[in-house]
């Protein structure tokens, strides 16, 4: 019940924020803010009393919490959510970089207010929405869900060149998003045909032994869906525009979270679903990987717009993704999910700081900026901090995530992995140019220092990234569970999803 | 009644009806006899139907020809209350006139 | 019995040729009726009189008429003939005719691929029409009812002479 | 004694924390204290620690503590412990106490500088990673303090960051460093491949059994990170260049401590490079070709720290000759040794550039004999030890071991031997040089300015321990004292022998050609400048000079091109080929436009076609 909770918080917060800001002018932020920390806490106290569970991962089904109630009865569509180490930290990072994204557009955002906070509020459940749905029916429509208000919200409050991008993110986004609605229908019935039950379930797909020509073709449809999100090098060209133009927030949340839907995906349905297909394209999965790992480097080295910088930063990081999900490898599979978590912390970091000195300089251009240390020593240093998290500094979250994608990824596929730790040293380039560009040389303009709001904005994202650098065992457990059965259904794990199963349909009779 | 022979001729007589009355509505530029080849066309459908229905001996065919009458009564009311407008604004009824809502424009 | 049949198809043949050529519209109308008339009678030899009775009354009776009403409003007399002659020359027959030719061979084609069956025509007596009419398709007598409702607002409406003018430069005079 | 080694770390640490984030609040006094504080408290620690350790050493020849656990994977398991051994107490003792002296020296130098906070900051945050780096009981951990080095060297050098040039070097320093470290974190891939685990000490165990190919791959990866770090032959060029940072962060980084983290890595892996003798074959040929090519640049440098920075990467070329030979605790000896006197150098040529109004090039500068008295003393003392003056400086024991193993252990051979004589002749050579044109002829540029006292301390302290550091190990023949290699053999493997010709023959022919270059030196530099200079003006100074053109070589075989990617592909073909897609379904909607020319029988046309074509269509199937 509580996950229903989470996202009824969510949507409610959205509509109320709209409608009240017309009465009172400021309220719509501060419902906005409300109704995203009453779910971090919520989840937050989930994670302390599932602590115990998610160590043991002995919890009765797969799930730890799983509401599953009948919705479209007909179709095999229930409304079914479940929660699991995975979507319990996806789910913190989704809360946390929430009430982030809304406290750094505290000043920003003037024109239509409370519209803003409706789309940003509703983008939050689209995304809560599918890291805890377990029905692709219901996955698919979490997935539009997130993706409209992003689009306004890119479209209406972005900077000059918003109509194109906004355009560009939605084309994107919506041809691969059909892909998959194919893929599951496909899915749906190839299941259907071979055991009889017409159902979108996650649990009975996946001990679905249904074997069609067609299986790997569903699988590449599921692919190309997650990596159009997850912007792989070919189709990452949408990522630029997106962020260069959208509202600090809105690359916040894009950045921060809906990268990370993408690499959810593979994790959760390409991996369990589609185990041979996915050995079979792991190749050339790996390859483009490899490809995006250096290509982002080297174009985020080219950029002058410290926003589009950014941007390929985050295309380089996800390529480390890709490399780690396709290598087979525990390890790996524990890098992917840190980097999941790392990334979404430093990347959101970047996108404030480059908003922050948007609003002082009014302007994204890095040749025009310079010597900021001088004028702003916290800026510099929290600029610096971030820029060697992108680098992959030890002591800093990404490093651990990227040593663990790296090391594993190795065991299977050295030769690759070699090429990839190559990105090691781009990545240095470019966010050394990034500080150096920035924050050091002659200072051309005078802008003040941070005001105590985005002290605790940066102050809260640097514990976070520090503590998952330092002590990221806590991490690392919850995930332990996810990891195991993400790679291989252990027997023990299959009984507990025929016992699962017979409960459903109990249930069904009913 | 005809022998089931010349049954077949009668869908070729339709056939030809429909043909002429297509041709009708192609060759005339003016608008009234577009409508009355239409009407051909649609006496000729409806021969169809009713060579049809009494083919296999079933009422199908002839209540099928009382639709396609009520439709042809309704369609030529409007298209001649139509007609009516556009001689009264364009003066003629030449059809080659009326070309405003052509796509090419850029 | 079939040499009816046949005359009264040369007839109908003949008559729509005629209404198709003809440049004044009140002789095109005439032979219409005529190509009606003929059509009626090869209804009542498929053995549905009801319907060759309707044709008559409401195809040959209603609808010419209103051609005719029409024609005689827009006094569309002496001058639209002169104009139909220009119109009508061979350029304007020729590709029509073509794809008019085509479509027959086809249809034609069509037909005589169907293996005709052997029975009898039958003829099919008012009271089974209307027994079927007012069975299962009630609904499309319903649905009838509503298009020749909306036929008639649509010309009522359509027809009206509005005062006002449709195009803001253009003053219409009031004919 | 377990419970105090996190202080090492945890002490220098907590100084940056302090400085960080109320840096701005204390006064100069403050903050000078705060910064030698945690360091001198770190050596104090690091010396009770090390008399512990060496009254009662503990029974497996180390003492280890473990803090928190950082990852655990499955099996793989990674632990923040540190790892106290002779070896890593001879590191932590030259970085806490020369890190000490330099701190008490900066207090003085940088009093004037607007950043002072900042600057103790960064030094503090350097003793601390680098104290992690030699305290790591695990590889990952020694990650963790090499990359955190390399940080705060490029935080150093680019400190007077104004300056665009400043910077540069900071990148170029902090780049290459990186080159190394990927090739570091490679072999560290390859080493869980093989082995299964990253911690040094099972590593060691299991690698006496275990005998793969892929050993010497290990062994050249690790050693790849080595020469990013220590400045060896392929990756050297970023250390002259990092002389753009102040004197005592010259002194600290690049003389004493991060560039000898390579040896320390060689050293501590000394188990993987005893198992391939490819990889040890390798290690020395790289070694004495640095050490030739560092020689001769440095002879013809006209900045006095120019010359220091080459002459630092010749000497450990000699520590990397050394390891490469097989002489383990030579190399360390020699480090230790090369830490008390290049510090000392560092720091004389800053206070001659601080009296000199920050004037660099030693032909501008002269007859400071008498100004700087107590400079000039020390100064020499440092020279001599570096020239390795036979007998008195401790730079000859050091260096005289090296020679001498070069020829004698297990992977030497007279080429090599030969390298390192010719090396040690060119090191008397330019020595004289640098000591000739800034302290005798006529003076060129008035002196500004007075060292204090807390400048002259470190240089008196630092040349004492140049002159007696090399008395606790002497050679065979003469005094036979093996206090230093006895205490660091226990971490490390012994010296093999491979042949035994007389030891005191080869001392001579060192001595002989050490003077010999020094006295060389005396007489080609001591003469007029204008002599010196057109002497110096030939094809071939010139080409030692650019560091034999490896700048240029790696600015046109990586940087250009690298750069003209970047530029071309700046706004991203892939989105180009977008473009193209829209392109032709604009072009194409328009020509179907055109289809529709609004005449109705055209349309009517369309509908009889498309009727004939269901029709062909009935007709085909």
């Amino acid at each position: 019940m509580i996950l229903v909770l989470l996202i009824v918080v969510l949507i409610t917060g959205g509509i109320l924020a709209w409608l009240i800001g017309y009465f009172i002018p400021n309220a719509s932020k501060w419902i906005a803010l409300l109704s995203c920390l009453i779910p971090f806490l919520i989840t937050a106290n989930l994670w302390q009393k599932l602590s115990y569970e998610i160590i043991l991962g002995e919890s009765s089904s797969l799930w730890l919490i799983e509401i599953n109630t009948p919705w479209i009865a007909q179709l095999g569509i229930n409304f079914h959510l479940g929660l699991d180490g995975l979507s319990l930290s996806m789910l913190l990072l989704t809360f946390f970089l929430g009430t982030m994204a809304i406290l750094c557009s505290w000043k920003e955002i003037t024109a239509k207010q409370n519209f803003f906070y409706f789309n940003l509020l509703w983008v939050l459940s689209g995304i809560t929405g599918v890291f805890l749905a377990l029905d692709l029916f219901l996955f698919y429509f979490f997935w539009e869900v997130m993706l409209i208000p992003m689009y306004f919200m890119i479209s209406i409050w972005g900077s000059e060149r918003r109509i194109y991008s906004s355009y560009k993110f939605f084309l994107f986004t919506q041809a691969s998003g059909l892909l998959m609605l194919l893929a599951i229908i496909a899915l749906y019935f190839i299941n259907a045909q071979s055991s009889g039950v017409y159902t979108f379930d996650y649990d009975q797909l996946l001990i679905s032994t249904a074997k069609s020509p067609y299986s790997l073709l569903i699988a590449i449809g599921f692919f190309i869906a997650f990596t159009v999100k997850l912007p792989l090098f070919p189709f990452h060209t949408w990522l630029p525009d997106a962020h260069s133009e959208a509202p600090t927030a809105g690359s916040v949340i894009l950045a921060g979270l809906m990268l990370k839907t993408g690499a959810y995906g593979l994790l959760r349905f390409v991996l369990p679903l589609f185990k041979d297909e996915a050995i079979q394209i792991s190749n050339w999965a790996i390859v483009l990987g490899v490809i995006s790992i250096l290509y982002g480097a080297l174009q985020a080295f080219g950029q002058t717009d410290l926003k589009r910088l950014v941007a390929y930063t985050s295309v380089s990081h996800m390529g480390f993704i890709v490399l780690g999900v396709f290598s087979f490898n525990e390890l790996a599979m524990q890098g992917v999910v840190l980097q999941m978590i790392t990334h979404g912390i430093s990347t959101a970091a970047l996108f404030i700081l480059a908003g922050m000195l948007k609003e002082r300089l009014h302007t994204r251009d890095i040749n025009q900026m310079g010597g900021l240390w001088t004028l702003a020593p916290q800026m510099g240093s929290i600029g610096l901090v971030f820029a060697m998290a992108s680098c992959g500094l030890p002591a800093l979250g990404n490093f651990i995530a990227e040593f663990l994608i790296l090391l594993g990824a190795f065991q299977t596929q050295p030769i690759y992995t070699m090429v990839a730790s190559l990105g090691l040293v781009l990545s240095a380039i470019y966010s050394i140019r990034m500080m150096q560009k920035v924050f050091f040389g002659e200072y051309q303009s005078t802008i003040n220092d941070f005001k105590w709001r985005e002290k605790t904005i940066m102050g809260l994202l640097t514990i976070a990234i520090v503590f998952v650098g330092l002590c990221p065992q806590p991490i690392i457990t919850m995930l332990q569970s996810t990891v195991n059965s993400s790679l291989k259904l252990e027997s023990k794990q299959k009984l507990k999803l025929e016992s699962s199963i017979k409960q459903q349909i109990k249930y069904i009779k009913k | 009644m005809i022998s089931n022979l010349s049954s077949d001729y009668v869908f070729l007589l339709a056939a030809i009806l429909f043909a002429l009355g297509a041709m009708g509505v192609v060759i005339r530029r003016n608008i009234l006899f577009m409508l009355i080849a239409v009407e051909i066309m649609l006496n000729s459908a409806g021969l169809a139907f009713i060579a049809a229905g009494a083919k296999w001996a079933q009422a199908d065919g002839q209540i099928m020809f009382l639709f396609i009458l009520s439709m042809a009564a309704a369609e030529v009311s409007v298209g001649l209350a139509l007609i009516m407008q556009i001689f009264h604004q364009h003066k003629t009824l030449d059809v080659d006139e009326l070309e405003q809502l052509r796509g090419d424009r850029k | 019995m079939d040499v009816f049949f046949y005359i009264a198809a040369a007839v109908a043949i003949i008559s729509t040729v005629l209404v198709i050529t003809r440049k004044h519209p009140v002789h095109a109308l005439l032979y219409l009726i005529v190509s009606f008339l003929a059509v009626a009678i090869i209804f009542y030899q498929l053995g549905a009189p009801f319907v060759a009775a309707l044709e008559i009354v409401l195809y040959a009776g209603a609808i010419v008429v209103l051609f005719i009403f029409v024609v005689m409003m827009l006094n569309l007399g002496k001058e639209t003939s002169l104009q139909e002659k220009t119109w009508l020359n061979l350029s304007t027959w020729l590709l029509p005719g073509i794809l008019a030719s085509i479509l027959l061979i086809e249809l034609v084609y069509l037909i005589n691929t169907q293996p005709n069956s052997t029975i009898t025509i039958a003829e099919v007596d008012p009271k089974a029409v209307a027994l079927s009419l007012f069975g299962p398709y009630l609904i499309g007598v319903e649905l009838a009812a509503m298009l020749l409702m909306a036929g008639v607002i649509g010309a009522a409406h359509i027809g009206q002479r509005k005062k006002k003018y449709w195009h803001r430069f253009l003053q219409e005079d009031e004919q | 004694m377990e419970n105090l080694i996190w202080l090492l770390p945890a002490l220098p640490l907590f100084g940056f924390l302090l400085l960080a984030f109320l840096g701005s609040k204390f006064n100069r006094e403050a903050i000078a204290f705060i910064g030698i504080g945690s360091v001198s408290l770190a050596t104090i620690v690091s010396l009770y620690l090390a008399i512990n350790f060496i009254s009662s050493p503990p029974e497996n020849g180390f003492i280890s503590q473990t803090l928190w656990q950082w990852m655990q994977v499955n099996n793989f398991k990674v632990t923040i412990t540190f790892h106290y051994d002779a070896l890593s107490l001879v590191f932590v003792f030259v970085i806490t106490f020369v890190g000490a002296l330099i701190h008490l020296y900066s207090t003085e130098f940088m009093a004037h500088d607007e950043y002072y906070s900042r600057f103790f900051a960064y030094l503090n945050l350097f003793v601390c990673s680098m104290l992690i780096l030699v305290l790591a009981d695990n590889l990952v951990l020694l990650y963790l303090g090499w990359e955190g080095v390399g940080l705060c060297s490029y935080l150093l050098i680019g400190f007077w960051y104004k300056n665009i040039k400043n910077g540069i070097a900071a990148q170029k320093a902090f780049i290459i460093t990186r080159i190394g470290d990927t090739s570091l974190a490679i072999g560290m891939f390859l080493l869980f491949k093989e082995f299964g685990t990253l911690t040094i000490s099972e590593i060691s165990q299991q690698a006496v059994s275990h005998s793969s190919s892929s050993i010497t791959l290990i062994a050249l990866l690790l050693f790849g990170g080595a020469v990013g770090k220590s400045a060896q032959l392929p990756l050297q060029t970023w250390l002259p260049d990092a002389m753009a940072g102040p004197s005592p962060v010259s002194a600290l980084i690049h003389a004493a401590t991060m560039v000898t983290a390579g040896v320390y890595l060689l050293a501590r892996m000394h188990t993987i490079f005893e198992l391939s003798p490819a990889a040890m074959h390798v290690v020395a040929a790289v070694g004495a070709a640095t050490l030739l090519i560092a020689a001769t640049s440095a002879l013809a440098q006209k900045d006095i720290k120019r010359v220091l920075a080459y002459s630092t990467i010749s000497q450990l070329g000699y520590m990397f000759l050394a390891l490469g030979v097989g002489a383990w605790w030579a190399a360390i000896f020699h480090f230790m040794i090369h830490a008390f006197f290049k510090a000392l150098l560092f720091l004389g040529a800053g206070t001659i550039i601080e009296a000199q109004h920050h004037e660099h090039n030693m032909f501008n500068m002269g007859g400071l004999k008498d100004k700087l008295p107590t400079v000039f003393k020390t100064f020499v003392i440092g020279s001599a030890a570096l020239a390795a003056l036979p007998l008195i400086s401790a730079g000859f024991y050091s260096k005289d071991a090296i020679i001498w193993y070069s020829l004698t252990a297990q992977n030497g051979s007279p080429l090599l031997w030969l390298v390192a004589i010719i090396g040690s002749f060119i090191t008397a050579l330019y020595t004289t040089r640098m000591v000739v044109l800034t302290f005798y002829g006529t003076s060129k540029t008035s002196l500004s300015y007075q060292p204090g006292v807390r400048m002259h301390i470190p240089l008196i302290i630092l040349a004492f321990l140049s002159v007696f550091a090399g008395f606790i190990e002497l050679p065979h023949n003469f005094g036979h004292v093996t206090l230093f290699s006895g205490f660091v053999g226990k971490a490390l493997p012994t010296t093999l022998l491979k042949i035994e010709p007389s030891e005191s023959l080869f001392q001579l022919i060192a001595a002989i050609v050490c003077l010999v270059g020094i006295l060389l030196g005396w007489k080609l530099y001591s003469s007029n400048r204008e002599k010196v200079i057109d002497l110096e003006s030939g094809g071939l100074f010139k080409f030692f000079f650019n560091g034999w053109y490896f700048d240029n070589l790696y600015k046109v075989l990586f940087q250009q091109p690298y750069f003209f990617l970047a530029r071309i592909n700046k706004n991203d073909i892939v989105d180009k080929s977008n473009d193209v897609i829209v392109g032709i379904s604009s072009w194409l909607s328009n020509q179907l436009a055109t289809s529709q020319t609004g005449s109705m029988r055209w349309y009517v046309m369309g509908i009889i076609a498309g009727a004939i074509m269901i029709l062909t269509l009935q007709l085909v199937l």
